[in-house]
């Protein structure tokens, strides 16, 4: 016995106006020269475990497949290591539409559940919101234990090494003017609202 | 002016164009517009005035309605102006009684909003009728044709536009650049589709050339000045020294071995560096003419100049000159000779070069030795080339057991050449056939698409896909040498996203190819300057007409053929030579050609002698008469820029077709409209 | 004017290089904005200053040249004598208090259709932020004060010695440095 | 020479030892570099994956602080500081609404960046400003006989970077050679060292650190030699994961920095070398000496 699936797409799994809403982000209007030669997925480091290669979301995003797009392992898998974008033919920034994909999958809150590299992403934003800075030490630990408090174990013998070695403190750093920070962002938020009004 | 007596009776048309102008420009409103113009006598819109019925209703109209003046409103006067000029004179008009307006190309084809674009061409429109109505007739002048006609390049294009044109019966200058004719081709093994050997086809030509008695071949040579116009070009060439006396060398060749180098020792740039020449040497065995160069850099007779030239110094033994014996045919004291030739046209088939793949470093070329390029593997499978048709590998010894031929290399790339380079999918599959032939290797080829538009193009990728030949649908990423698995180790590994499997697959191969696209030569840009042409963006040669005139230039009497337009293959080159001949001879048959008389004279009485017109003329075409006191034009030489009239600050000299009363009522003419 | 105003340039294109770059500019289908007549030269070394100051006389708003890059003119040096005019013509357009944006020069060769496209797009924007240039109007207005003071003149005067036409010409420079 | 200095979160934490080194060195060469006054995180990638237009007005406030306290050129040792700050730039010279977001939200607290403020990284600083004549002048230790297996990472060369080769870099070899190591040829120099995902996706991230370590010992290096402390991390922190999941790789990762320390004779104690899990076995003889 095996399981079958049915692969095909219907023109209702497409979502209008996806791709050329991305394409109209800064960073990512190239996407629409794409000539799906697999050239980033040739170079990426990370496509071997990726669900759709780098070149699959450059279609599935021009095609409007939002939440096969969103809800990939693939954007999430991308260490920004900006060969692709180096080494395009089409001088599409891949790494950009990466950045604006994640952004858009942890808008709509559809990233896979316990999967770090979100999580990271958020407590890292927070921890700059509150404190100006990142204290590493602090910022691991709250990551596994939101997300896989039984590896936090594993990672247990690191952290000692670290301490050993003097580089780990869950001491947290602090910039002296937080409340100016907090202003920047809330502007930012403000004219991202007023834009989407 | 005083002579316009006679009642204005201008005729208007407009022309749909199909749909190109009509779409975007509402063509009936713009005719009852000008209808109300004054000096209109009547103005009317017509599907294609280009047409035979579109001519003969202007003649039609101009009897008729016994019109003096005809205004056409539809495309470019680039493209239609010589047929509107040509239906104004068999209609009893003076020709140049017409004005065109351009409301294709410059309105309904870039603008997107009907009633702006309509607006615009009442606009034009009205310029021109306000033009035309100070018009005045104007003979055209007869040059003759000089029948003798330059090519400049000799492969497979000059030498086909070459025998055209001395077959029958013209002279032709045929300059190349290299010691040797046959261009790019000389270095292929076998031709696509057909696999027929490059050499059997070509060489039998290349001798044809050399022996023909209407071809004179200027080998080692370039064009380095050009001037007049067409039907009569003064072209300078310099002819480099070869160190021999091309009269007396009869090509026994018996100097290349006597000469001290006992082995050659010299990269061979025929073999692309693969195999080694003497300092004298011959590029192959069928070069024409069969004629030995002696090599300045290498050779021992010659050392560093002062200047960093080279200059003899007599220091060897010259065994050359000893083998030579008394055809005294080495002269090393020859130098750089300047020689001048009087042409009526001139083809210009100066070829491509090939994308230099250091450029696309991810690959490896010149880090890894077992990566070659294409022209490389040209020479390597090819029985008269350094290995005598053996496939080794740069240890001189052992075969490929797998190749990887990536293509695209320099090409579809942003970064480096943006065009399709339209041969390498074939030369690739051709060259993957080849090397399955001569080792029994596994063969990849790397595409992005696979493109055969071609007479048994698609056929022969099919014959290719029978023999096992692998394809996979991916742009490499990198080619390296460090190893994942066992069985990577020592070899050249191929990392790409398989694209139809929909894997990322590591591919380890022992020899990588470059399939290298097509692009500009080096010196393109001067070549272009120095015939007055064109480039596309791109830096090829541009046509007059991507369509209607491929082969023509923007300048009369200079044709283009072969690579040098754009990447082709052999079969279109020698069309495009072909065709590049045919436009020569129609020219040379016809004998004469009417030139535009656009040109400047000087109104005597107006001028006051200031004399500084005339070093701004280029042509030296302005004169001073010393008696008058007054500068006068030669006609002959003006070519009708109009810069002296531009300058002249007493507005004493006239351009005709572009007088001053003529220009200032076209700028009344396109503001007066709202 | 009850339409709403848009900027008028008028183009000054030579035959060989920027005439044709429009014409590839429309074969290739580019758009740009509908604001530019353009007027065919065989060579930019044709132009006279006049041309310009007739253009902007008329009602342009706005002048763009186009020639050949330099060394590349199919007249040898057409565009570098026309340079050397048109440095002259800047200074004296910035004298009358022309702002410099009003008129361009550009060199464009064949190729680039796409560069018309761009100088078109950027020239009427400019032009449309700086607004009319107005100049017929101005005209009217110099007339109409030339002609006042000119009666001005003649009253006090009381007209004897037919001096009118002078006393309009020094009225028109005294009011010209206005 | 006077630069204003960024050095970024992670040069206070887990790459303090890069902070250590580079600073002395930088001292040593009488290069002046001067901390930014309460600068804030450079708005690193993770942001960039949360709001793009926060984490360039992050960027951009500490732009605008360099050129509020009159810093020419700013030094940004950490590799993702280095393309944030510069991207950042870019985004506001290419896209004209990220200059108006930018701008306000600087403006609101009486913040602006007027001018583009160059952002170096000391490698750029090293070769092209101080010069590796001076470079050599310092060394009174040279590294005979070391063998370095340079390691350059992603972010220093791509995108933004117009100080060096992006497909085979060469400032940190021709830094090292003059320090009198030996520079080991590999083709690793700029692949991925699994940035943040050694963390997150240890089979992914830790597979891509157990490449670059397994190919430098294959190609017969001592040490290898970096310029991010993300990467140092990565390729230094692991080493009993990767033993465990494929083989033991072991081999020293240090900062460029410190082997400059070292070959400049300065103390090797005050160059946070002893923050390294591989402790740099070959450098003993080097340093006694």
């Amino acid at each position: 016995m095996f399981e079958i699936q049915r692969t095909i797409k219907y023109e209702a799994d497409r979502v209008p106006g996806f791709g050329r809403e991305v394409m109209g982000v800064p960073g990512c209007e190239k996407l629409k020269d794409c000539i799906q030669c697999g050239t980033c997925s040739g170079v990426c480091p990370l496509s071997i475990y990726m669900d759709y290669t780098p070149r699959q979301v450059m279609a599935l995003t021009r095609e409007d497949f939002k939440r096969e797009v969103l809800g990939s392992h693939t954007i999430w898998l991308c260490a920004s290591c900006y060969a692709c974008a180096v080494e395009c033919p089409r001088e599409i920034r891949i790494t950009d539409i990466m950045y604006e994909l994640k952004q858009r999958a942890i808008h709509e809150g559809v990233y896979p559940r316990r999967f770090p590299i979100p999580v990271l992403a958020q407590e890292f934003t927070k921890m700059v919101h509150d404190h100006g800075r990142v204290s590493e030490g602090l910022l691991v630990t709250k990551l596994f234990l939101k997300t896989n408090p039984l590896a936090a174990l594993g990672m247990a013998k690191l952290g000692m090494g670290l301490m050993k070695t003097g580089r780990f403190s869950v001491k947290q750093e602090n910039i002296k003017r937080r409340a100016e920070l907090a202003k920047i962002v809330e502007t930012v938020d403000q004219e991202n609202l007023k834009g989407k009004a | 002016m005083a002579k316009q007596e006679q009642e204005v009776r201008i005729g208007f048309y407009v022309c749909h164009c199909g749909t190109n102008i009509a779409a975007m420009v509402d063509c009936p409103e713009v005719a009852q517009f000008v209808g109300t113009l004054p000096g209109v006598v009547l103005s009317k819109d017509y599907k294609y005035m280009c047409s035979d019925p579109g001519q003969e209703l202007i003649q039609q109209d101009i009897r008729e309605h016994r019109l003096n003046r005809v205004v056409v409103a539809s495309c470019s006067p680039l493209l239609h102006e010589p047929t509107f000029r040509s239906a104004t004179e068999k209609g009893g008009l003076n020709q140049f009684y017409f004005h065109m307006v351009n409301i294709r190309e410059h309105d309904s084809w870039v603008h997107t909003d009907r009633a702006e674009a309509t607006s615009k061409a009442k606009a034009l429109a009205q310029a021109a009728v306000h033009r035309v109505a100070h018009h005045k007739p104007l003979e055209t002048k007869r040059v003759s044709i000089n029948p003798t006609t330059l090519v400049v390049g000799a492969g497979i294009a000059g030498i086909h536009a070459a025998m055209t044109i001395a077959n029958s019966g013209k002279k032709v200058i045929l300059v190349e650049r290299e010691p040797t004719i046959g261009g790019h081709m000389a270095k292929f093994d076998k031709t696509f589709p057909t696999l027929d050997c490059a050499a059997c086809i070509l060489t039998p030509k290349m001798s044809d050339v050399g022996s023909h008695e209407n071809i004179q071949v200027l080998s080692y040579s370039e064009v380095t000045k050009v001037d007049g116009f067409v039907g009569n070009y003064t072209v300078t060439v310099k002819r480099k020294p070869r160190y021999i006396d091309e009269e007396a060398c009869i090509g026994c060749q018996d100097c290349i071995p006597a000469c001290v180098f006992k082995q050659p020792k010299f990269a061979d740039e025929f073999n692309e560096g693969l195999g080694k020449r003497r300092p004298v040497y011959i590029p192959f065995p069928q070069a024409t003419p069969q004629i030995v160069a002696i090599d300045p850099n290498t050779c021992l007779n010659f050392k560093k100049g002062e200047d960093g030239g080279r200059v003899v110094s007599d220091k060897c033994k010259k065994t050359c000159v000893e083998a030579c014996g008394d055809k005294n045919a080495i002269d090393f004291t020859q130098v750089e000779r300047i020689e001048e030739y009087e042409v009526g046209s001139v083809i210009v088939a100066t070829g491509f070069q090939t994308f230099d793949a250091r450029r696309a470093p991810a690959y490896g070329y010149g880090r890894f030795p077992n990566v070659y390029t294409s022209l490389e593997i040209e020479r390597l499978v090819n029985a008269s080339g350094p290995t005598g048709g053996h496939v080794v590998m740069r240890d001189g010894k052992s075969e490929p057991r797998s190749v990887g031929i990536i293509h695209c290399v320099g090409s579809r790339d942003k970064k480096t050449n943006v065009w399709c380079s339209r041969v390498c999918c074939m030369y690739s599959m051709k060259l993957a056939h080849l090397l399955k032939e001569h080792t029994g290797a596994e063969i990849y080829n790397f595409y992005i698409d696979v493109r055969t538009p071609g007479k048994g193009y698609e056929e022969f990728y099919n014959k290719l896909l029978d023999e096992g030949v692998h394809f996979i649908r991916g742009r490499v990423g990198e080619v390296t040498d460090w190893a994942m698995t066992p069985d990577e180790e020592g070899k050249l590994v191929i990392r790409v996203e398989d694209t139809l499997a929909g894997y990322v697959r590591r591919i380890p191969v022992d020899m990588v190819v470059l399939a290298t696209g097509l692009e500009p030569q080096q010196d393109a840009q001067d070549v272009r300057r120095m015939f007055n042409m064109s480039c596309g963006s791109e830096g090829f040669f541009l046509e007059r007409h991507p369509k209607l005139a491929p082969v023509n230039t923007f300048n009369d009497g200079i044709y283009i053929a072969g690579a040098c337009q754009g990447p082709k293959d052999i079969p279109d080159t020698v069309a495009q030579a072909g065709a590049a001949a045919a436009e020569v001879l129609a020219l040379i048959d016809k004998g004469f050609v009417e030139q535009e008389p656009n040109t400047a004279f000087i109104l005597e009485d107006e001028c006051s002698g200031c004399k500084s017109c005339i070093p701004l003329c280029p042509y030296t075409a302005i004169l001073f008469d010393e008696g008058k006191g007054r500068a006068y034009i030669n006609e002959a030489l003006c070519k009708g820029c109009g810069t002296c009239v531009g300058s002249c600050p007493s507005g004493s000299i006239v351009q005709n077709l572009f007088d001053d009363e003529e220009i200032f009522s076209e700028i009344e003419g396109v503001l007066a409209y709202e | 004017m009850s339409k709403e105003w848009k900027p008028r340039l008028v183009a000054f294109f030579c035959n060989w290089c920027t005439y044709t770059a429009a014409d590839l500019a429309g074969v290739s289908r580019l758009k740009y904005a509908p604001n530019v007549r353009v007027i065919r030269l065989m060579c930019s070394g044709r132009i006279d200053p006049q041309f310009i100051l007739e253009a902007l006389t008329k009602g342009a708003d706005g002048v763009l040249i186009g020639g050949c890059h330099p060394n590349d003119c199919h007249y040898v040096e057409g565009n570098y004598k026309m340079l050397r005019r048109f440095q002259l013509l800047k200074r004296m357009l910035g004298d009358m208090g022309i702002e410099p944006e009003r008129v361009r020069l550009e060199w464009i060769s064949a190729a680039e259709g796409e560069k018309v496209r761009r100088v078109v797009n950027e020239m009427t924007e400019q032009i449309a932020n700086l607004g009319p240039l107005g100049m017929p109007g101005r005209f009217a207005e110099w007339d109409r004060e030339v002609e006042s003071l000119a009666a001005q003149i003649e009253a006090r005067e009381g007209g004897g010695c037919g001096c009118g036409s002078s006393g309009a010409e020094t009225a028109e420079k005294e009011v010209a440095h206005v | 020479m006077k630069y204003g200095y960024f050095p970024g979160c992670s040069l206070k934490g887990t790459g303090r030892a890069y902070e250590e080194s580079l600073l002395p060195v930088m001292q040593h060469l009488g290069i002046e570099m001067r901390e930014l006054d309460d600068w804030s995180c450079c708005g690193a990638t993770a942001y960039m994956a949360v709001d793009e237009g926060k984490a360039c007005a992050l960027a951009a406030r500490n732009l605008a602080i360099a050129e509020q306290e009159g810093h020419a050129q700013l030094m940004a040792p950490c590799s993702a500081c280095y393309l944030v700050l510069n991207k950042t730039q870019h985004y506001m010279a290419e896209y004209g609404a990220m200059k108006r977001l930018v701008d306000k939200a600087l403006g609101s607290v009486n913040l602006r960046v007027t001018r583009p403020t160059p952002v170096r990284h000391p490698l750029d600083v090293l070769l092209n400003d101080v010069g590796l004549e001076a470079v050599k002048q310092k060394v009174t230790h040279p590294l005979k006989g070391l063998k370095v297996a340079p390691y350059y990472g992603c972010q220093i060369v791509r995108p933004y970077s117009t100080f060096d080769d992006q497909a085979d870099p060469q400032t940190m070899d021709r830094l090292l050679e003059s320090l009198g190591a030996t520079v080991v040829d590999w083709p690793l120099k700029t692949k991925c060292c699994g940035g943040s995902l050694t963390g997150t996706l240890p089979k992914a991230g830790l597979r891509l650190a157990y490449i670059l370590l397994k190919e430098a010992r294959k190609r017969g290096a001592d040490v290898i030699a970096t310029v991010c402390p993300l990467c140092q991390f990565n390729l230094d922190g692991y080493h009993d994961k990767i033993a465990a999941r494929w083989e033991p790789v072991r081999i020293p990762t240090v900062y460029f920095s410190q082997l400059m320390g070292l070959a400049f004779g300065l103390p090797a104690g005050r160059l946070g070398l002893q923050r390294g899990f591989v402790p740099m076995k070959p450098l003993a003889a080097v340093t006694a000496a």
